[in-house]
């Protein structure tokens, strides 16, 4: 046990399966880097956020393996590999460019164990880095896990700090369905306490980060932090919160959520994308439908506005939720 | 080029599968009796047998809309099929693929695909699974000539040599895409170049002919298993029927039609083959076709008997169902 | 005026809009149909629906043009095209392979006149056939538009009739911003009373289909007409609801549905995509925000369940929300 | 070759912008001045030169993620440019887009571009207008060694060639593409030969020479714009900088980068044309360098004291707000 970063979690999660299990191997653009080039230097970059650095000198160029950009080729890779038995585990950079493969992800990937009457198991798992914070506007900063739970036959995962994040890809390897893992990029260098053996957290399972009697406040990703943050600053004005982490948005908790805001009463959901058909509403939603009876307030969603991601910095500070938004909207609830 | 008669035999019966097999499709969709959209393969047989019977069951095989010729030449179970063109909760894939998802992994076919170009990504990765374990698999992708102006096929082209994996891209063209012919579709004059422009080597077939096209597709084959990375396979082929059943096929040429089912039917040209070469009988050609008729039957009446899915079966085979509606 | 299909309808519209606007052109693949091919009959085709025959043979080559299978450089050409001032229609067929396109449509696209701070205007139009009743299985049946109307920068239009099918086509090809227009290809036949004239439909004004007092209905596409017959249906039995068909998925009339929920208290959301982040969980989120202090009873949403569509027709009946569901869910927020 | 001589001091004036702004961004990125992910385009200036200066405002360019140099080479205001660069609201996006999104549809700039081959597509669509509206404009598209791998650019070649339109794929070979090299990512030996496999010519440049690039880009935009449909450029060319601000650069050979801005910098080698042929005198060219350091001096201090955006704004330029959160 050591505090690690979330990029060494999931770096250290990544060695670890690969030497438990020879079927898995990862391949995208640069995750071992410098292939073709002059230095020689083949492996030493790990991927553009340094998350599968290492994996190359430990594993050669069987199971570290660059691509051109090609994104769909790359998941059409992974999905026909772990068709026939293997376990890839794809880095897709950037989850804005799901753009570029959504076919082959949704359309192939997520369907063929429904498709082919379940007689097919499709267990790759795709890694993006998603989610704002950098001024990477708008092209390079949306969270996309929200549209991609909508689509059935695909596992959502999105973990908010470094624990989760190594326990959930091991999960994620292990899993017999493919497995799309959202890592916030905000995160990366974010430390916590993370056990040197591997451990999974299974799918379906929220974490309960806070417990209180006023206000239920479901958070994803790179929210959670700003959750905790918010909801920390309001203990001292007597507000208590339930912090609920679903960490996979599908397979959802759903049992954790409804049983909390039936305590409560009270819902407010966070998530930094747009609000249209996003997790806030598909949560809030659900509050509407099955805990409506102990609703003693309206559910209220924090999230984006209605635009895509600006570049400027103190525009992306206005776009993205922050501490105060959410303590406020809290707060507006129990006036 | 010499076949054991067994070979020669199988190949036959394979091809006139097929045949029989659409030819009864398109009956039973004229009746009603088959739901959905069905893009029938007659006429193409010789290509997708010409290429499978180099295949064995650990060898993959993925398919397009146009499935399946290709997926009854890999070996799948023909009645199960034809269950599962009539919906029933017995065929191969349960009732919930279709004509345009018919599948059987345990037989090396990773599906027909209802999306143009789909497969040719996937395939690569089954070819990259066999590369890593060192397997000597080949993984084989069909590909229409309108397929391969779709940005995924392109990609899969480029990254099977970079990686140099076993693929054999097999190239299908029937001059149309839907009712656009390929000298419209393909900018280019020369769509054999423009393929191996992308690195590696295309043989071409004619795909009329199960002959021409086994000796196009063993040579790909033996290249991509010998470790020598990805080839191709251009076979020039025609299609009998509309691009779906009920297209009214206004793309063609007057006497197109009768003369491709006189000109480039494969069944006749084998046949015709071999009463030059004396190799097989006609009588054992006939005595086949009585064979597959009488499966092709008991594949219709089986399938018309089989049972129906319930509405329960909806949510399996699917990771999770939530409580909503 | 006279009666019409949806098909017809289109079609007319795109008759009118080229007529009158000769920036107007259309683009996809076999939107003329026969071209290269040897009978010589370019233009005899009009789509695989037949939603555009008789334009290539009206406007000629320069302003109907098919392309080969490659949906994102269709969408690309057609947003290139309108940067520069066309107003084109593409045709991508079936609103599945938004798959194959989706960064043109969603990051480009959609993202110029945010990113490009508000100095272009992109108008073009996509059409896609869209939703289920085909017995046609995994890859040709999603609705999408749930997916699409999550990213800013987009207008999602879902016309229920052909009535209201001609007049938004029109507004979209008016419109200075991207539109995505989605056909449900089960309506393309059913006829109504439609205009000869040409006439737009606003963007974000709800149809009001009923009026009632008990309970709030909201329907999409497809379901529209579902939601007539199961409300239709009760009328017998003393139940009268308000059916709202907001149209366009975004805009949203948003004060169309809280309003009608501020009278009625209780609102079922039909839609035939699967649950999750979709536009049933959208509005019902909505209501449970801002209408909460009016509403009687759970928010209701009646969709389709979490896979993909099944081919076989008995599943696919069980898989499309019904009538029948449409009218036990109403009636069980009476009980 | 001759060229006039206001046309060479334009060419060099344009180059040394190019080179100047991007010095200075990188400088500005390393006092934390300028957010976000900012790729350079030092040492490739003559290559959107080369190409820009045959094209007048009603042409459209479409650029990349490395878009500064194509961007002032196709006429962008630098000062605009720069804000943009600092996040202001005076911004040529008003601070929305930053340095992947610069644009000015006026001047024809369809945008920097942040997805690899977004571009090409779109690019195919402005030229499809001019063939429509017969006004004889052309589209220019810019990619790099590694976007040219990405489906979408593929697409559009094709569509370009079956559609006959005035579409010139400009292809960049800086040899990387991030940390991987061209010999690894482009499958086949030449990467010009797979491009004419999509029927259409590709001149051959070397990017570190104006004259070169201004000679082959000639011959292509004439083409385009001649109705001939469309036509490529393919220049070697190298960077200067990493991939990003910060890239360590491990992929490069001991002495790369100095070997590169000592034997490929196109404003040396424009001096020494110049300095040869006497056309243009160096002083003529001193006095540029003078003017254009002014000018960049001028752009970071206007940026520096420009408006910042406010939080009201991140709602405007879209056609709707929601009322939700
Ligand atoms: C991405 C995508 N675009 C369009 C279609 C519609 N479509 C189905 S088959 C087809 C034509 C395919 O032509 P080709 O590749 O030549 O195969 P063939 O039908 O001739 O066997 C088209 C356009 C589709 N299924 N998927
Ligand atoms: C679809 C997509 N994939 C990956 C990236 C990340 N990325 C940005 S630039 C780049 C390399 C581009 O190489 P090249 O086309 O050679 O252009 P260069 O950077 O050399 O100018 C990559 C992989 C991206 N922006 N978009
Ligand atoms: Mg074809
Ligand atoms: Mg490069």
């Amino acid at each position: 046990m050591s505090e690690k970063t979330m990029r060494d979690a999931i770096n250290e999660a990544l060695h670890q399966a690969m030497a438990e299990d020879e079927s898995v191997f990862i391949i995208g653009e640069d995750v071992a880097g410098c292939n073709g080039a002059p230095s020689g230097k083949v492996g030493e970059v790990g991927g553009v956020f340094g998350v599968t650095s290492g994996i190359y000198k430990e594993f050669g160029p069987d199971r570290c393996i660059d691509t051109p950009i090609s994104e769909s080729a790359i998941v059409g890779a992974a999905a026909g590999a772990a068709l026939v038995g293997m376990r890839p585990v794809a880095e897709i950079m950037f989850a804005d460019f799901i753009g570029v493969c959504m076919d082959q992800i949704v359309n192939q990937m997520g369907k063929f164990r429904y498709m082919f009457g379940g007689k097919s198991k499709c267990p790759a798992v795709i890694r993006f880095a998603s989610g704002g914070g950098f001024s990477a506007a708008g092209q390079h900063s949306q969270s996309m896990y929200q549209v991609m739970t909508a689509f059935p036959g695909l596992k959502v995962v999105i973990p908010a700090n470094a624990y989760d994040a190594k326990g959930l890809l091991l999960q994620a390897i292990k899993d017999d369905d493919p497995v799309l893992f959202f890592e916030p990029k905000a995160l990366y260098q974010e430390v916590c306490e993370v056990p040197d053996e591997m451990y999974t957290i299974p799918f379906g399972e929220a974490a309960f980060l806070r417990e209180g009697d006023d206000v239920t406040v479901v958070a994803f990703g790179q929210m959670v932090n700003r959750a905790v943050a918010a909801i920390d600053a309001l203990e001292s004005e007597g507000v208590s919160c339930d912090l609920i982490d679903p960490r996979t948005s599908s397979p959802l908790d759903e049992g954790a959520i409804l049983e909390s805001v039936e305590a409560t009463g009270r819902l407010v959901v966070v998530d930094e994308s747009p609000p249209r058909c996003g997790l806030t509403a598909d949560i809030a939603a659900l509050a509407a439908d099955r805990a409506f009876h102990s609703l003693k307030a309206p559910v209220k969603q924090v999230c984006a506005p209605h635009s895509p991601t600006p570049f400027s910095p103190e525009l992306e500070a206005a776009y993205i939720p922050s501490v105060e938004r959410i303590q406020s909207t809290i707060k507006q609830l129990l006036a | 080029m010499s076949l054991p008669k067994k070979k020669l035999l199988q190949a036959y019966r394979q091809m006139k599968t097929i045949r029989e097999f659409e030819e009864r499709a398109h009956a039973e969709i004229m009746n009603g009796q088959i739901a959905g959209f069905t893009h029938l393969y007659t006429g193409q047989e010789a290509n997708a047998v010409g290429v499978c019977e180099h295949l064995n069951d650990e060898d993959t095989i993925i398919s397009t809309h146009r499935g399946h010729g290709h997926c009854i030449a890999k070996g799948a179970d023909v009645i199960g099929m034809m269950k599962e063109l009539f919906g029933s909760s017995e065929g191969l894939c349960k009732g919930k693929g279709g004509s345009m998802h018919v599948a059987d992994i345990e037989k090396g076919i990773l599906g027909a695909n209802g999306i143009v170009a789909g497969g040719p990504p996937i395939s690569v990765g089954a070819a990259l699974a066999a590369r890593i374990r060192k397997n000597k698999r080949v993984a084989v992708s069909f590909s229409g000539d309108g397929s391969v102006n779709q940005g995924t096929c392109f990609e899969a082209m480029n990254l099977a040599v970079v990686l140099n994996v076993p693929a054999v891209f097999v190239i299908e063209n029937n001059y149309y895409s839907e009712h656009t012919n390929i000298e419209y579709a393909v900018g280019c004059d020369d769509l054999k170049t423009r393929t191996e422009g992308f690195g590696f080597p295309v043989f071409v077939a004619d795909g009329a002919d199960f002959f021409s096209v086994f000796d196009a597709a063993g040579k790909a084959i033996d290249h991509a298993r010998a470790g020598n990375g990805p080839a191709g396979v251009f076979a020039e082929t025609g299609r009998f029927h509309g691009h779906f059943v009920g297209d009214p096929q206004h793309y063609r040429a007057d006497g197109e039609l009768d003369d491709l089912r006189e000109h480039s039917c494969c069944l006749k040209r084998f046949r015709e083959k071999m009463a030059e070469s004396g190799e097989v009988s006609q009588e054992e050609l006939d005595s086949i076709d009585a064979g597959v008729l009488a499966l092709i039957e008991q594949s219709v009446a089986e399938a018309k008997a089989a049972a129906r899915p319930t509405p329960e079966q909806v949510g399996n085979d699917v990771y999770i169902s939530y409580g909503t509606g």
